[in-house]
């Protein structure tokens, strides 16, 4: 598999050096991995900071800015960071006013930012963490690592961004965060593999008349392998996946998010889909986001995440954000 | 490795320092021979990064333990596991680096400890392993080679090692209900675990030195 | 070659009434094949207008809206649209300040432009071309149909789209277009072919250990074909074939653009390639983006786009920008 | 299409609306036929559009002709060009839309027309394809089909079809020097091109409908 890379060694600490060249207004420490707002600590704000593995760009750095992300710590490919890259972000933005961490369950997202909890309030910084489990895919939660937590990150970051840019207190910004994960639901599907940098080829092999249903953000399969279907089904099969599991009562956002490799052209096309079963099934759409946000690599395929916003989660999602990969108001 | 079975019984030998150094640097050796394997396990049910991960966390580790070789056993085992929280990430970075903190810091401050108390304290960080990750032998994990492994450390390093190998096999058949791989369901069944596999080959490591 | 889409008829259709969906500060006429921002016509402003054949998407219509184009007509995949939908799309935006048509110089464009052009004065529209041409693999242009339009059309509809929101004539729009035309030059490389929906399959084989240097954004081949190279290699090559044909005088705005497929880890990490490249041939670096912007469908691969900008031209590429895919300043 | 050659030779036919109809509807068959062997053609030198190009332009001629069918020869082509120019979009779209509305202009408005002016109506069309593309006959295009073809007219419509299709084969050895093709330069040489070939399918089902 050809890869746009030097060595697979060296790949996130290239992709840094890359990001601080192109985005002045970010700090972007390439050998110690944490990328920092500019202005940060912002004074009597709340800090964020989430992290994880690469290869799901623009997800995290992407969307470090005023609004959204303090900091981020990216982690190898599809690998959780490490405690000290944490602990390191949480110091450079905390204005005294406290931190939280935004975790996607992963048990290794989890276990990693646990330890930078304990470090971190360790060295006097107050720390509360929200953790993202999504993925309506991943079932009998008690029996496993629980629920992956896929696009609704984005929407937890923004929004919770968007409290504690408004001055709200470490407790609030993280009740507010906690409430967009209970409101939102996510379902992927994988027409391809994607290929990591470590194995040089794709992480699973995928007939070329079938897709996988189900799948998370890392490469990994899905829960069910099945014939190849049209977009037209696909929408059908992932929100209903959705629904099965929350039956919206207020609008929704919508976040119509692209793999990787999938085309705009194939993503918008999907979204008119999504519309349509939605319409069809009576849930009102308050705004939709289609494009690559929480990306695996090069797979192609999509997911949809849903996410039913009262009037002040609408009002925080419309709040001005200013980031690489998001951008709006003022 | 099944000349490994052959290693003499060690209840009685004496491990200092250099040995846990020279423990860690087999263990590093071991894993870059097989990190390719590791990562090819890790695809099929995981993220293919698991011999990465543990490549880059041993050769961190081997360096700082060149660089600075502690005085004791206790110590080599803590500033290893240490090294493993700081450089792997991933779910293996926090659990392998519990084992061998809790492992260490049990040891504590002897300049040379025994076989049994080498295994009293994997014991410990076995157990701190499950309570991290709130797992159980038989939930298809690095746990299902680390159980059986200190288990036949009781024999000799040679038995927990074949143990370990053993306990990595037996996770084939499972399914998995932690980690990644559980979001497979019954599509994780058929399927070697990476970190079960990753734990035979330290107990490999640690029979090679003592062997 | 599995696709996100119904049927390949209607890829395009169902992609404008998707974008639809999610765009309400645009209106997007569908069946008609129009993208017009919503508060047009603009009333004593120039308006712009672009188009090309789908698959490059965002461009053209991600970067219909304020500070930008006033509206674009897609054709189909890779196919120039229509004159019908140019002329429809310049009355749509004319506010009486005349219109300007920003063509990327292939063949079709070129034709169906021309013709656009002549029916849209019949109906009393002042029109006005720019035609962009300005990827350095073409060469021999007086025996071939010229330089191909790629990934500096961006900088031509944001700097022109800044003029005219200034308030410019349309001539000297026009002649801002033309300085970023003349300024500009690109070189793209692929590391696979695309598929389109109509073939059902790649465009060109190309072996897993080779890549194409010099290819455009529909699918083509490239003028050469190598070994794979590094990403440190691929900027060597990519800069220097720029640096060639214009040794830039003044800071440069880079656009490290995607094929579609390519991870934004990557092209981040080629962006590290590009910059040092640039610091090594004393090319100072004014801006720099780094996207997919310019796209080919699922293509791997990337392309540098440099243009040289003086203060007026920085100026107005800093001006604010409000579209779906471009966005900054107010 | 070697028995074309067979065909009568027509100087003296008297072909009506209904003749050229019919001839575009033959047209419109053919390329629904041979639309995935056109794109194939512009795969490895273009971008794999012109068959589903051509399909959808002469099925909207198809379309329009069978709705409001023109009373005049000259009415049938000059409604196929605009319809080809209003729905292709690419090369092809403003190229072949030329060629029709030229040479449907140019026979007028009689409501018959001999071969010998259809002959002189559609070289008035190829030249104002020659003009519009800036391209002349060697460079790799449909021209390397229409001129030959439209000389061969003089003859018999067959000789016609025969022409344009050894005018699309002679387009192989050929370095494109317009179009997207030409981007290609030396690597452009081997292919047949997909425009030559379409225009060797118009004249194939012109000698259809006359044969
Ligand atoms: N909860 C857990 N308890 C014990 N071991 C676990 C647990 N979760 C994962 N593991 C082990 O970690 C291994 C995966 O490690 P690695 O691939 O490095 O991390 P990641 O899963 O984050 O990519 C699994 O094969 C399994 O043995
Ligand atoms: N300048 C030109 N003059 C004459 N014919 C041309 C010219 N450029 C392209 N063509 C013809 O158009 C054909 C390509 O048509 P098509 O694929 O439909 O359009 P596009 O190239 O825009 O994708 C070529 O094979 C060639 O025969
Ligand atoms: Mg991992
Ligand atoms: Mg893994
Ligand atoms: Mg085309
Ligand atoms: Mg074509």
């Amino acid at each position: 598999m050809k890869m746009l890379i030097n060595v697979a060694e060296t790949v996130v600490g290239d992709a840094l050096r890359g990001m601080a060249a192109a985005h002045p207004e970010l700090v972007v420490d390439a050998e110690n991995r944490v990328i920092v707002r500019r202005d940060a600590p912002v004074a009597e704000k709340v800090a964020l900071v989430s992290g994880g593995g690469s290869g799901h760009e623009p997800l995290h750095g992407g969307f470090v800015g005023p609004g959204m992300l303090d900091a981020a710590c990216p982690g190898e490919v599809f690998t959780s960071p490490v405690p000290d890259q944490m602990v390191r972000a949480a110091a450079a933005v905390d204005s005294g006013s406290g931190v939280l961490f935004v975790v996607k369950n992963y048990t290794g997202d989890v276990l990693n930012f646990r330890m930078a909890v304990e470090l971190a309030e360790d060295e006097g910084v107050q720390v509360a963490s929200v953790l993202v489990d999504d993925d309506v895919a991943v079932t009998d939660s008690t029996f496993t690592a629980g629920r992956r937590g896929t696009g609704a990150t984005l929407f937890v970051e923004k929004i919770a961004g968007a409290a504690a840019e408004e001055g709200m207190p470490l407790d609030r910004v993280a009740a507010v965060a906690r409430q967009v994960v209970g409101s939102s639901r996510s379902f992927g599907v994988a027409l391809s593999a994607c290929s990591t940098p470590a194995k040089g080829g794709p992480t699973f092999e995928l007939p070329s008349c079938e897709l996988e249903l189900g799948v998370g953000i890392h490469g990994e399969p899905g829960r069910e392998r099945r014939a190849m279907m049209t977009s037209h089904e696909i929408a059908d099969f992932a929100v209903d996946a959705i629904l099965a599991d929350l039956r919206p009562q207020l609008p929704v956002l919508v976040l119509v998010n692209g793999m990787g490799a999938t085309p705009l052209l194939e993503l918008y096309g999907f979204n008119a889909e999504v519309r349509r079963v939605l319409d069809e099934r009576g849930v009102d759409v308050a705004r939709t986001l289609v494009g690559n946000y929480v990306t695996s690599l090069d797979m192609a395929g999509c997911s949809v995440t849903l996410c039913q916003v009262d009037g002040e989660l609408l009002r925080l999602w419309d709040a001005p954000v200013q980031t690489a990969a998001l951008r709006w108001g003022r | 490795m099944n000349d490994m079975k052959e290693s003499r019984a060690v209840p009685e030998a004496v491990l200092d320092a250099a040995f846990f150094v020279r423990w860690m640097a087999a263990a590093a050796a071991v894993i870059d021979r097989e990190a390719d394997r590791l990562t090819e396990l890790d695809s099929p049910i995981g993220d293919a990064d698991h011999g990465r991960n543990m490549q880059r966390g041993f050769a961190a580790v081997r360096k700082v333990l060149e660089a600075e070789p502690p005085a004791t056993p206790g110590a080599v085992l803590v500033a290893a596991g240490r090294q493993l929280i700081s450089s792997v990430g991933g779910a293996s970075g926090p659990l392998y680096g519990t084992l061998l903190r809790r492992a260490g810091k049990t040891l504590g401050e002897a300049p040379e400890v025994s076989a049994a108390e080498l295994r009293s304290g994997l014991s410990a960080g076995v157990d701190a392993v499950a309570q991290l990750g709130a797992s159980a032998p038989g939930d298809k994990t690095m746990l299902d080679a680390l159980v059986p492994a200190v288990a036949a450390l009781e024999t000799s390093f040679g038995a927990a090692a074949a143990a370990a190998e053993e306990g990595a096999l037996a996770t084939v058949p499972m399914q998995a209900r932690k980690g990644r791989a559980s979001y497979l369901g019954e599509r994780s069944i058929g399927h070697q675990d990476p970190g079960a596999t990753s734990s035979a080959l330290l107990f490999a490591a640690l029979a090679e030195v003592a062997g």
